[in-house]
């Protein structure tokens, strides 16, 4: 997509200054702590209050200027908004609230409307009133709605909040399926990082209503400087090098001459590219390569730099090949093994999550 | 006691009057309650109570006023004149004129009341799956205010069948054309005709009351559906 | 209003095949003056007094020496539950009486009342016409009252009740009707107050309760 | 142009007998309004039908009507006079039946659309708080109602003071006891007295348009607090 | 607390019919998917709906009782009702909402509100209207909202959904303190699993409206029969045998003659019991014990069984001491390693979540 907007808006007490431009297709995700003003920039960006000062453009349209005044009434906007509380029309069963964008004309792609109750699991309740649906029911059909509703720009304000992990998981991976089959561009409001790992493609970081960090989740995660959510992990993207059918594993290389990382599962075929998450705790160091353990991944390294701020675990950095990966350990580790940057080691690393 | 050809014609009269008075009333009321119920002007207390005066003044007396409004050199009859030629005073239209204006505040209240009660929020929802502000209207608000459309048309159409002080005055009580029912029972009560006053007040009640039931049954389908 | 069917039956007396279109438009004479000052469509009005037509016929809108007082009403004394003789039987409880500022037959009552030095507004109940005070008392709301002979006579009221008040206590109460400019080369309407002049309309009217009234001769001062 | 003393008594009757109406009223209408709101009962269609009928009757007939039933031996006059020894009819208790009988559809339906709009969640939300079902009308149902019950006083308010015709009938124009302010001015028409009638007519409409402006005012900075 | 009932509630699709006496002081979660009738429990026990069938006991006083027919109203049950959609008060500011409950006499225990409007971090919304907070504010002022309600029962549904990282530490972190100061009962619905290892005293699983398990965390971790999410995962409960201050490291003994287990911190004192949270991708597998890395953990144990009905991760379970580890493998070190049940192996521990 490309969604371009610079706004200033102002309540009192709230400061709110974004300018962004979002080329990225795929899935944007807004993240940060609460009361940063991502719902409201979601509420400007869909016209639903025209920012005080700025202006809006999709794909070449202008949906705002406060230079001209124009202002693209919300619905002409052809977006699809997923409220943090679902905000469904009480008098409307189920059914007539999914159903009710059917007649207006709207930009996007259609989608099959049985297909998509099945996959959130909705058809037992398609005649029940909202007020005798429970949280998480509200929320999916909220998202259906959206859905539904054929829209150029989806945004969602944190959809996944009231959902149980099965169905947090389902409804990511449905989410996903969307953004690629129909190239439907997404924003995506959260606090959770695990939906930031799963899904984000680009990722912007609000406080105070001010934009602090924006880009490659891969950059932005695992340096110190950002969020602290971020920091304690790092994300590799690499390729299926190899695939180990008789052990179901695969080979992901994250670089030339470099060892590969191997990761259980065979889902991804050769030569696709996955990122790779790996958590500081999940590392550990050691002198000397290992034999007869379980751990499957034993990465030569080179110490980086160690920083004890953090009283109770010091904080190292390692180098896997142009890879920086943040690394947790123990006092005691640290003074046994007289660890000192520059020292050559082996980074063994026992579970990996791998986001996609 | 069967009821003569002059009860029928009153009571066909008042039902044309009422119905459409009740209707222009909700054609005019309901933007100006939206109006009144999201505009933040200071100055809007001052309409707001305008609204309300027509109930002040005695019927007759509005009436009265009204007469005076209507007359060829009259702030109201001289631009009507000047428009259709005719004069407003006697006439059905003058009537019509009458009621809206004396009814207006059943139409206006109630609505604007609903209005201000609505949850802003769904209609933000409904704009945002594509509904521009009239479809809005129409599947979100009505529906919701589904009870405060009920009270305004309840009370105009009722209030236009009962009220006579203002008709007896502008319309001349001319049979066939301004002579409406309440204005006959009026006469029957005021020439001692006891018995046909009995008869036509209990025929406007059962006839009332059964339209009354009709809607108010209507209404409770319709909420039996929203209430699951 | 309290002359409407007379004037019905007087109107069918006049026509009895129904074959002119005769609307008779009842309201107070208040209204009605009202109204025919703008300008309603009415080309007879029969007053229930003689001050507006007077004032119709000055002002205009009257066609001057059309006034004449076709009917004289009579004040009576009813009591349901008594059977007076005279006034001297005024009881001394509430006593009904029309709006003298608004009903000629309240403005006789009041006459009466004070040649009789029994005017004491606490106990009188009004009626903004003789109709609604006829009401009071028919309803059993008040034990006595000052009405109409006319209405005792329509609601056939036992004689018994009902005592006839002396005209001398009070001015005659003078229904006058006046002729309308709108009515000008009208033939119904000149032939209809033809009509009213005839022996069989002042039959009626008498048969009505009322005095007839004595001709244009009489309504001149 | 003074006031005469008269019009002084009757404008000062009429404050009471409308005030005392509107005070009754929404007494007597609240719990009836909030029945009928919640109540999910087949029949009560009947009471909400019911509730609207005095408005379809002319008010000098629903007058006359009354003033059968408040005689010695009538439906309401009998228990009354076994009661209380007096009679209704030209009392200002008899005024007060009558007028709390004609208006009160313009109390009990904008209240009961009012209730039914409410969010029944946060009534939920406030007796787990520890609010009896009584604080919870206080604190939750009147202020978020607020508008309703502002429309109920204002009509309920305004068609008393304009309301003459059942006044009239019922009445019996006594003086300082039932002749209201109304009945007065209809006097002046009735009797020409033009210049009195204009005059009475301006004052009465300057004092109602100040008592609403006043109203909605004060109405209007609770909202403003209410919406931010 | 001791509140037991045995209450059924029928909505056409949905049957209630849940039987449990909840003895335990502390926290008792409610866990389960959407759908599954926690709210309505909680809605059921508030007497905000009396339910169709059955009693329930607090302390010994009947609040329903439908052979009796008595049922308490809400108000006189001093409960303190977190809903899931906040339901403030939308004529009042956040002030008086949090004030709404002070005129009412609560048989609860009176809170320090400034207190608490610091740690919840609402100083600068009082003067707010509710329409005008964002999600993660409304909940807070919900929270403190039923805090200050002097409640002897606090009932929470999804209270810290709408809030990022960070203020659910923090938050998570007050109701504990709250919970142990004043030993007020607190039933806690959620679907979030760490927030049940942070807070659960006690665990009750729902689904489709029955309990399908119920009891200590401890126990119901950890075994597969359970939910799902529970399974990955080992609950050890032990006490603090050792400060090693100069590391900065506690041992935690979680049984006689068992070597100690090592975490990070001394913020435990001498004694103290703690709970230990193992998950089975944290743990790996050594043939003999390992010298020269950072992993402080070494933990002899014997292999119990091996379940490879997961195809891509080979599920295996390792005693240590009486405490049954799951761990979670790779197909190439299950044939590399040659491991069959009996060995006697060395689990190498890197992190260790400890949970409170
Ligand atoms: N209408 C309003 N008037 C005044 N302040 C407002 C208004 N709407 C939002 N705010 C303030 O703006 C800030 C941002 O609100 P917003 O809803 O965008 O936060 P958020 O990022 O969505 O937080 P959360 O994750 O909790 O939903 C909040 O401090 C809120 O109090
Ligand atoms: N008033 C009602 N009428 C009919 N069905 C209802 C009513 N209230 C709840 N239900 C149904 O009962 C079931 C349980 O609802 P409940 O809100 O208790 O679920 P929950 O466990 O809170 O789910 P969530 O975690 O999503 O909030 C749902 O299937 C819901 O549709
Ligand atoms: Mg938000
Ligand atoms: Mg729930």
């Amino acid at each position: 997509m490309s969604l371009t907007f610079a706004v200033q808006h102002h309540y009192n007490g709230f400061d709110l200054d974004i300018e962004l431009q979002l080329e990225t297709e795929g899935i944007t995700a807004l993240f940060g702590p609460s009361g940063c003003g991502k719902s409201t920039l979601l509420r400007l960006l869909a016209g639903l209050e025209p920012a005080q000062q700025g202006r809006i453009h999709f794909h070449g349209e202008c949906w705002q200027d406060s230079q001209t005044g124009t202002v693209l009434p919300a619905n002409r906007r052809d977006i699809g908004l997923v409220f943090q509380d679902a905000r469904l029309f009480p008098h409307l069963s189920v059914q007539d609230n999914l159903s009710f964008s059917a007649p207006y004309r709207r930009g996007g792609m259609p989608l099959d409307a049985s297909l998509l109750i099945d996959q959130l699991q909705l058809a037992p309740l398609l005649l029940q009133k909202p007020d005798t649906l429970s949280g998480g029911q509200k929320q999916r059909v909220a998202l259906a709605r959206a859905l539904l509703s054929r829209p150029r720009l989806l945004l969602l304000d944190e959809p996944l909040s009231a959902l149980d992990r099965e169905s947090r998981r389902l409804i990511m991976d449905l989410i996903e399926q969307l953004q690629q089959r129909h190239a439907l561009p997404i924003i995506y409001v959260t606090h959770a990082v695990d939906e930031v790992l799963r899904l984000a493609d680009h990722l912007v970081c609000l406080q105070q209503g001010k934009v602090i960090a924006e880009g490659d989740p891969l950059q932005l995660f695992g340096q110190q400087g950002t969020l602290p959510q971020l920091g304690n992990r790092a994300l590799l993207r690499g390729r299926v090098a190899q695939l180990d059918i008789q052990d179901r594993m695969s080979a992901i290389s994250c670089g030339r001459d470099l060892p590969p990382i191997w990761i259980a599962g065979t889902d991804h075929a050769q030569d696709t590219t996955v990122t790779l998450s790996l958590q500081a705790e999940d590392i550990a160091l050691s002198l000397q390569p290992l034999s007869g353990t379980s751990l499957q991944n034993q990465l030569p390294v080179e110490l980086v730099s160690i920083d004890q701020t953090n009283s109770d675990r010091p904080w190292v950095q390692v180098r896997f090949g142009d890879h920086l990966l943040p690394v947790s350990i123990s006092h005691r580790a640290l003074t046994q093994l007289e660890l000192r940057p520059g020292q050559q080691l082996w980074a063994l690393i026992k579970s990996i999550a791998v986001e996609h | 006691m069967l009821p003569t050809e002059q009860d029928l014609a009153a009571l066909w009269l008042t039902l044309q009057l009422a119905s459409l008075t009740t209707l222009i009333l909700l054609l005019l009321g309901t933007p100006f309650a939206w109006w009144l119920a999201h505009t933040h002007r200071r100055w809007k207390v001052i309409p707001e109570a305008l609204v309300a005066l027509p109930l002040i003044l005695p019927p007759t007396v509005l009436g009265f006023y009204l007469l005076l409004a209507f007359a060829p050199d009259g702030i109201l009859g001289a631009p009507w004149h000047w428009l259709t030629g005719s004069g407003l005073a006697f006439t059905f239209t003058g009537l019509l004129i009458g009621s809206i204006l004396y009814s207006l505040p059943f139409v206006v209240q109630p609505l604007q009341s609903g209005f201000e009660q609505l949850d802003q929020g769904l209609l933000q929802a409904a704009r945002s799956l594509g509904a521009s502000r009239l479809s809005c209207f129409r599947r979100i608000v009505i529906p919701l205010c589904r009870r405060s459309f009920l009270t305004a048309i309840t009370l105009g159409f009722a209030h236009t069948v009962g009220e006579f002080g203002v008709v007896l005055m502008i319309g001349g009580n001319i049979p066939g054309s301004t002579q409406v029912l309440s204005i006959a029972l009026y006469d029957h009560v005021e020439t001692l005709e006891y018995a046909r006053a009995h008869w036509l007040a209990g025929g406007l009640l059962l006839f009332s009351i059964s339209l009354l039931l009709l809607l108010y049954s209507l209404n409770r389908r319709q909420q039996a559906e929203i209430i699951r | 209003a309290n002359f409407k069917q007379p004037l019905e039956r007087l109107v069918r007396q006049f026509d009895p095949e129904q074959q002119h279109q005769i609307a008779i438009s009842s309201a107070s004479t208040g209204v009605l003056y009202t109204q025919i000052r703008q300008g309603a469509p009415f080309d007879i009005l029969l007053a229930a007094d003689s001050a507006r037509p007077e004032r119709l016929e000055q002002e205009g809108p009257g066609i001057a020496g059309s006034r004449f007082t076709y009917a004289i009403g009579q004040l009576a004394l009813w009591q349901p539950k008594g059977h007076p003789d005279s006034l001297k039987d005024l009881l001394d409880a509430p006593l009904a009486i029309a709006n003298p500022r608004t009903a000629p037959y309240g403005l006789a009552a009041q006459q009466v009342l004070k040649a009789l030095d029994r005017w004491q507004p606490a106990q009188q109940v009004q009626g903004s016409n003789i109709a609604q005070t006829f009401q009071f008392i028919h309803s059993g709301n008040v034990p006595q009252g000052l009405v109409a002979r006319a209405q005792l006579i329509q609601q056939s009221i036992p004689p018994a009740q009902w005592v006839l008040v002396d005209p001398e206590l009070h001015q005659p109460i003078e229904q006058q009707l006046i002729q309308l400019q709108r009515s000008a080369g009208n033939p119904l309407a000149d032939a209809f107050i033809e009509f009213l002049h005839s022996a069989e309309a002042r039959q009626l009217i008498e048969q009505n309760g009322y005095v007839p009234g004595k001709g244009i001769t009489h309504a001149a001062h």
